[in-house]
C-alpha cells in the first residue's frame, strides 16, 4: 500500500506528470474520496490506497484528460476495463494519462461490515484473513471475505488490461467466478416470481441518479432522463412503471459497453442489485452473439453495433431459459 | 413514566385504532417507515435509510389536476383530508428535522399539504441506545438519549418506557401502566457516555453564520471539496432536512396532473433557465447545498442549522464527501 | 380495454416505412381482415425503434407491442433491421427477465408484398395478447381511465 | 380576510386581449373569470402564469396598480411557456397565482424623489408598472427621466404609449436610443450605458434599472463613475422558480429568495449577496 503512495510522489517529483488521480483520506478509515493531487505535500498528507478504495477512477479521466498537462491515474483491474472502454469510445485523451496499474485483492465495503452486526466502527486492522474492528462498543472481528463488497465476491478478472506501468503482478481472468449465478437463478424462476422480485427491489429506488452518474459507461453530455424538451425527463418515480422504465433504459443504454465494474450497485443507497440488470445483458450477448467483454481490448466490435446475417430472431426469447410461464 | 412489555407492543399499537408508521426491515434488510399491521416488526437497526420526512413531505405528491379543452381550463382539486396517525420510533435527529421543515413549510405562506399531515400526526420518538460512528447530533445540541416529540420512548431489554410531552401524547399512552424510571436513567447514562465519544460529536461550527457569509462563499477550498462530486441526489434525498422541490406536470391523456417531487440543488437542471445557468459547474451547486445548510438557513432562522447530524449522508454518499468534511475544511479551528 | 364485458387489447404496431407499412396497405387493398385494435405507427426503419417507444406505448395503455420491418437482408438502408434484431432480442429478453409476459412483444418481418402475412400476423398477435389479458405489469395507473 | 387558498393552487384567468408590441414581444391582458382584476399588486411584483400541460413561469406585471380592470403582462418569446403564450388567441383561459415578490418601494423610498428609469429591451416590463404608477400619483414624485433603449426601433416595447403619453407629460423626459442606425430613426443611436453617461444625471436621483445583465453591468459602472450612491440604485433579478413561495429552493441566493425577498433589490443589498445570479 505504501508502494502506491511512493509511486505517486515519484511520478510528480520526476515531472513525468503534473497531477495524480487517486484517493484521499476521510474522517474515518473507510470514507475515501477520489481526488486530484497537485503537490507532493498533498500526497504525503492525504493520499491513501487501502482496501476501501472502491471508487472507480476512470470516469474522472474524461474531464481530467482534457485539461492541460499529464495526469497519472491509479487503476485497479476493474477500473482498467472501464478505462479501455472509454478509450474505445474516444472519451479520454490517451496521451494525457499515465496509467499505473494497481492490483486489488477485493475491496471492502463498510456496509458489508456493518451488516455483520458491527456498530460504530472507528478503525480496522487486518490480521490474516480477519478484519479486527475497533468500535465505540469495543473490538469486534469480521472475516475479511465477509467484509468484501458484493461485486468483489464474484470478481471476474484480476487482469489490468492496459497500463503504462504496473505495481505488483498482473492477474488473470476468472471465467469461473460465478458472476452469472444469480442471473441464472432468476432466469430459472417463473415470470411471476421474477416480477415480484424486481418489484420489490425497484420499488426502493429513490431516483437519486447515483447509479447513472457514477457509471463510467453513462458518459452522455445530457441524459435522456434529464431532457425536458423530449418529454422523457423523469425526476421522481411516480409509480412502478417509471421505476421499471428508468432501470430498463439505464441498463439498455450501457448494454454492450458495461464492463461490469459494479459501481452502480456499490453506490445505490437503497442496495438495489442493479448489476443483475447489467449482467443479464452481458450474459445474453455472450450466449447469443459470442463471448464479449467490454473494455477487454480496443478492437473488438461491441455486440450492439455489430451483427451477423444469421443472428437469432427475437422470438428466441419465447423459448429460452427459465420455465417462463 | 409508563411501561409496556416489548411483547405487548402489537396489542398496544392495535389499541390505538389509527394508522401507525414504524421503522421496519424490508425484505432487503433495510429499515424503512412502514405502515404497521399485525406481523410488522419494529426494526433493530439504528435508523431508516430514508428519513421520516417522507411522511410529511413525500417524494412525490399530486397537487392539482387540470382538464383542458379548447380555450377552457378546469381546475380539479382533490385534497385528501388526513386522518390522525402515529409515527412511532422516530429518532431524535429526525424529530429535530421536523422542526426545521416546519420553519420552511409552516412559515407564511403556509403549505397546506404539509400542514394537513403535520397537524394530524402524533410523534412517538425513540431514544437511541447504540449510536453509530457517523452520528453527530450532539454537535447541534440534540440529545439522542432524550428526544422530543409528543411522546418519548425508551426501549430496554424487555420493556418500552413512555413519557408524554404534550397533551396529545398524554392521551395516547393514558391506558398504560406506570413504570419505574431507573431503567431509563441507566440507559440514558450509558448512551450519553457513547455520545460523548462520537468522533464528530464536537464538530465546531463557529464562523458558519450570516456575518461570515461572503468569506465562506469565497473560500478557495470549495474546488477541492466538490471536485469528486458526481452531481447525484443521494445526499439530498436521504437528508431529513432537505426540502427543495420541483413542480412538474404529467399528461395522462385525459387530465394534466400537476405534482411536486423532491429536487436536488446538486442537479444541473436545478437552476437552468432559458436565459442561462447561474450555477454552471458542480462547484457552485455543491457550494449551494452546504452554504444553505450552514450559513443561509441559520441566518434566516435564529441560528438553527439546516442539519441535525443524523449521519445519513456520511453513510450514503457514493464518493464519501459530506457536511462534516465541509465543515472541518471550511470551518472553525475547533475541529483540530 | 373492456368492451361489453369482453377484453379487447390495445395493440401498437410499429411498421417500417418501406416494407411493413406498405404490407399493411396491401392487406387493406386486398380487403384482408385484421382487428381494429391494432394501431399502426409508421417509422422510417425498424432500427428507428427506440426501446423507450415500446415502454412508452405500454405506459400509455398498450397491451401488446409489435415491430414489423423489412426481412433481414432487404433493409432499405441495407443493415438497419440487423441492428434492430439484436436490440429487440435483448430488450425482450430483459422484459422477460423483469417478469413481464414475453408474448406481449413481438418482431415480425413483413415485406411490401406480404399483405396476407401482415393480416395473419396481426390476427395471431391480437389473439395471443387477448389470451394474456390486460397489461398489468408494465402499466401506468395514471393513464388508465 | 379572503378565504384560505392553497398557495400552490392557481386560479383561472382569461386572456382578454393580446397586443403585438414588437416582433417578439406581446402584451397580454388578463382578468379573472368574473371579468375583474385577479388581484391587487405593487409595481415590480410578479405573477405565476401557466398553461396546464405546457408549464408555469413567473412574469412581472407590466400594468400599474392604478389600472383598475385587468393585469397586463408584456412577454418576450424565449422558451416553452412563452412560445405557447405567443401562439394563443384572445379568450384563452390560463391559470394565474400571485402577486409575488416585494415590489418597488413606490410609497416609501421613492416618495418625493427625482427618478431616473433605465431600461433595455423587455426590461421595460417591470418599470412600465412603476412609471404609470408614478404618473398616476404625479404629485408624490419629483422629476422623472426615462432612458430606454432597444436593438432597433421595431423592438421598442410600448412605443406608442411612450410617444403619445409619456413624452407629452409635464415633468417627464423620455430619452430613447437604439443600438444601430436606422433610416427612419431620428433619435439617439447607441447603447444604453453610454447614453446614461452622456446624459449625466444628478447623483442625488434615484435610479431604477432593468434590462439584460450586460446592460446592467455597464450602466452600473457608468453610474458609479458619475458618483451615484449604491443605495439609490434599484434593479431586479431573475432566477428559475417553481413555487414562488420561498420554499422550493431554487431561487435562493445567499440568505435571500428572489421570489419572496426580490425580485427588486437595491444595489447595496446585492453587494452583500454572493454573485450567483
Amino acid at each position: 500500500m505504501q508502494e502506491v503512495k511512493q509511486k505517486a510522489i515519484e511520478l510528480l517529483q520526476s515531472g513525468k506528470v503534473q497531477r495524480v488521480l487517486g484517493w484521499k483520506t476521510g474522517e474515518f478509515f473507510y470514507d475515501l474520496t477520489p481526488a486530484v493531487f497537485e503537490t507532493v505535500e498533498e500526497i504525503k498528507k492525504d493520499f491513501v490506497f487501502s482496501p476501501f478504495c472502491g471508487a472507480n477512477l476512470s470516469k474522472y479521466l474524461i474531464a481530467e484528460s482534457r485539461k492541460e498537462g499529464k495526469i497519472a491515474a491509479f487503476l485497479k483491474p476493474c477500473d482498467s476495463y472501464s478505462f479501455v472502454q472509454l478509450l474505445k469510445e474516444h472519451r479520454i485523451v490517451r496521451e494525457n494519462v499515465h496509467v499505473v496499474g494497481v492490483q486489488c485483492n477485493g475491496m471492502c465495503d463498510i456496509e458489508a461490515i456493518k451488516a455483520q452486526g458491527v456498530k460504530g466502527v472507528t478503525a480496522v486492522r487486518q490480521e490474516g484473513e480477519t478484519l479486527v474492528c475497533e468500535t465505540l462498543y469495543g473490538e469486534k472481528s469480521v472475516p475479511y471475505a465477509a467484509a468484501l463488497s458484493e461485486r468483489c465476491k464474484t470478481c471476474k478478472s484480476k487482469k489490468i488490461v492496459l497500463f503504462d506501468e504496473l505495481l505488483g503482478e498482473n492477474g488473470e481472468d476468472d471465467p469461473d467466478c460465478g458472476r452469472f449465478d444469480l442471473v441464472s437463478k432468476l432466469e430459472a424462476m417463473t415470470a411471476e416470481e421474477r416480477f415480484a422480485f424486481w418489484q420489490q427491489e425497484l420499488s426502493r429506488c429513490i431516483r437519486c441518479n447515483a447509479c447513472r452518474n457514477v457509471c463510467p459507461a453513462c458518459s452522455c453530455e445530457k441524459c435522456v432522463f434529464d431532457n425536458d424538451t423530449l418529454g422523457t425527463a423523469n425526476k421522481a418515480a411516480a409509480n412502478s412503471f417509471e421505476e421499471q422504465n428508468f432501470h430498463i433504459i439505464r441498463a439498455f443504454h450501457v448494454a454492450g459497453r458495461c464492463t461490469d465494474c459494479g459501481e452502480c450497485s456499490r453506490v445505490c443507497p437503497q442496495h438495489i442489485p442493479l448489476h443483475l440488470l447489467n449482467r443479464k445483458f452481458i450474459k445474453d450477448t455472450n450466449e447469443l452473439y459470442g463471448e464479449y467483454q467490454a473494455g477487454a481490448d480496443l478492437e473488438t466490435r461491441p455486440p450492439l453495433v455489430d451483427f451477423t446475417q444469421d443472428d437469432c430472431e427475437p422470438s428466441v426469447v419465447y423459448t429460452r431459459g427459465g420455465n417462463g410461464k | 413514566m409508563k411501561k409496556l412489555p416489548i411483547t405487548e407492543l402489537d396489542s398496544f399499537l392495535k389499541s390505538l385504532n389509527m394508522p401507525v408508521y414504524l421503522p421496519s426491515d424490508d425484505p432487503s434488510g433495510q429499515a424503512k417507515f412502514t405502515r404497521w399491521a399485525e406481523g410488522v416488526q419494529l426494526t433493530q437497526q439504528l435508523n431508516t435509510v430514508r428519513s421520516a420526512k417522507d411522511l410529511f413531505f413525500p417524494q412525490m405528491e399530486n397537487l392539482v389536476d387540470f382538464k383542458v379543452q379548447d380555450q377552457k381550463i378546469e381546475i380539479i382539486e382533490h385534497r385528501n383530508v388526513s386522518e390522525n396517525f402515529v409515527i412511532f420510533g422516530v429518532r431524535a435527529c429526525d424529530a429535530a428535522a421536523f422542526e426545521i421543515l416546519d420553519r420552511v413549510f409552516l412559515s407564511d405562506p403556509v403549505d397546506g399539504y404539509y400542514k394537513e399531515r403535520r397537524d394530524h400526526a402524533l410523534i412517538v420518538t425513540m431514544a437511541c441506545s447504540a449510536p453509530e460512528e457517523t452520528c453527530f447530533c450532539t454537535a447541534f445540541g440534540i440529545d439522542a438519549a432524550d428526544p422530543k416529540g409528543d411522546v418519548t420512548a425508551w426501549k430496554t431489554e424487555d420493556s418500552f418506557f413512555f413519557r408524554a410531552n404534550t397533551g396529545k401524547g398524554e392521551k395516547l399512552i393514558a391506558g398504560l401502566a406506570d413504570g419505574d424510571e431507573s431503567a431509563v436513567q441507566a440507559q440514558q447514562a450509558q448512551t450519553r457516555e457513547i455520545l460523548s465519544k462520537l468522533p464528530n460529536g464536537k464538530l465546531d461550527l463557529t464562523g458558519f453564520d450570516g456575518a461570515h457569509m461572503m468569506e465562506k462563499f469565497n473560500d478557495s477550498r470549495w474546488k477541492e471539496l466538490s471536485e469528486a462530486c458526481l452531481g447525484c441526489g443521494t445526499c439530498t434525498f436521504v437528508c431529513p432536512t432537505c426540502q427543495c422541490y420541483d413542480v412538474r406536470e404529467f399528461n395522462t391523456g385525459d387530465t394534466i396532473q400537476r405534482f411536486r417531487c423532491w429536487d436536488s440543488c446538486m442537479y444541473s437542471d436545478f437552476t437552468k433557465m432559458s436565459a442561462g445557468q447561474p450555477r454552471p459547474t458542480q462547484l457552485e451547486r455543491f457550494r449551494q447545498r452546504f452554504m444553505h445548510k450552514l450559513v443561509y438557513f441559520p441566518d434566516n432562522n435564529d441560528g438553527v442549522y439546516g442539519c441535525v447530524g443524523c449521519g445519513r449522508c456520511l453513510q450514503k454518499c457514493p464518493i464519501h464527501m459530506n457536511i462534516v468534511k465541509v465543515a472541518k475544511t471550511i470551518g472553525g479551528e475547533g475541529n483540530g | 380495454m373492456q368492451v361489453n364485458g369482453e377484453f379487447k387489447p390495445k395493440i401498437v404496431a410499429f411498421c417500417c416505412n418501406w416494407c411493413s407499412y406498405a404490407g399493411a396497405d396491401l392487406a387493406g387493398n386486398n380487403r384482408l381482415n385484421y382487428p381494429a385494435e391494432v394501431k399502426i405507427i409508421r417509422i422510417p426503419c425498424s432500427c428507428r425503434l427506440n426501446p423507450m417507444f415500446i415502454l412508452r406505448a405500454f405506459q400509455r395503455g398498450a397491451d401488446g407491442v409489435i415491430l414489423c420491418g423489412c426481412h433481414p437482408g432487404d433493409c432499405h438502408y441495407t443493415t438497419g433491421n440487423y441492428y434492430a434484431r439484436r436490440r429487440m432480442t435483448l430488450l425482450f429478453s430483459m422484459l422477460d427477465y423483469l417478469g413481464i409476459e414475453r408474448e406481449r412483444t413481438r418482431v415480425e418481418w413483413v415485406s411490401a408484398a406480404e399483405g396476407a402475412k401482415f393480416a395473419a400476423t396481426m390476427n395471431d398477435f391480437v389473439q395471443t395478447v387477448t389470451k394474456l389479458g390486460e397489461n398489468r405489469r408494465l402499466e401506468d395507473l395514471r393513464c388508465k381511465k | 380576510m379572503a378565504e384560505y387558498r392553497e398557495p400552490l393552487i392557481p386560479m383561472l384567468g382569461v386572456v382578454t386581449a393580446i397586443r403585438t408590441d414588437t416582433p417578439d414581444v406581446k402584451t397580454f391582458t388578463v382578468t379573472g373569470l368574473d371579468g375583474k382584476k385577479p388581484f391587487v399588486h405593487i409595481p415590480g411584483q410578479c405573477a405565476m402564469l401557466s398553461i396546464p400541460g405546457v408549464g408555469e413561469a413567473l412574469f412581472s406585471i407590466t400594468s400599474s396598480p392604478t389600472k383598475e380592470d385587468a393585469l397586463e403582462f408584456s412577454i418576450k418569446k424565449c422558451g416553452c411557456v412563452t412560445d405557447w403564450l405567443h401562439a394563443m388567441e384572445p379568450g384563452q383561459q390560463i391559470t394565474i397565482r400571485g402577486p409575488y415578490g416585494s415590489g418597488f418601494p413606490v410609497d416609501t423610498d421613492f416618495r418625493g424623489k427625482d427618478l431616473v428609469f433605465v431600461a433595455g429591451g423587455i426590461g421595460l416590463a417591470p418599470l412600465h408598472s412603476v412609471i404609470n404608477y408614478v404618473r398616476a400619483n404625479r404629485a408624490n414624485y419629483g422629476k422623472v427621466d426615462i432612458v430606454y433603449g432597444s436593438r432597433s426601433m421595431q423592438d421598442l416595447v410600448d412605443f406608442d404609449e411612450i410617444l403619445n403619453e409619456w413624452s407629452k407629460e409635464e415633468g417627464i423626459t423620455v430619452h430613447l436610443t437604439i443600438d444601430r442606425e436606422q433610416p427612419e430613426w431620428k433619435g439617439h443611436v447607441g447603447f444604453v450605458p453610454n447614453y446614461v453617461k452622456e446624459l449625466g444625471f444628478d447623483t442625488s436621483r434615484t435610479v431604477v434599472m432593468c434590462g439584460p445583465p450586460i446592460m446592467i453591468k455597464f450602466t452600473l459602472a457608468g453610474l458609479m463613475e458619475l458618483g451615484f450612491d449604491k443605495s439609490n440604485i434599484y434593479t431586479t433579478l431573475e432566477m428559475k422558480m417553481k413555487c414562488a413561495l420561498g420554499k422550493c429552493g431554487r431561487c435562493n441566493i445567499g440568505t435571500k429568495y428572489i421570489c419572496k425577498d426580490g425580485p427588486v433589490f437595491r444595489l447595496d443589498q446585492l453587494d452583500e449577496l454572493p454573485d450567483e445570479y
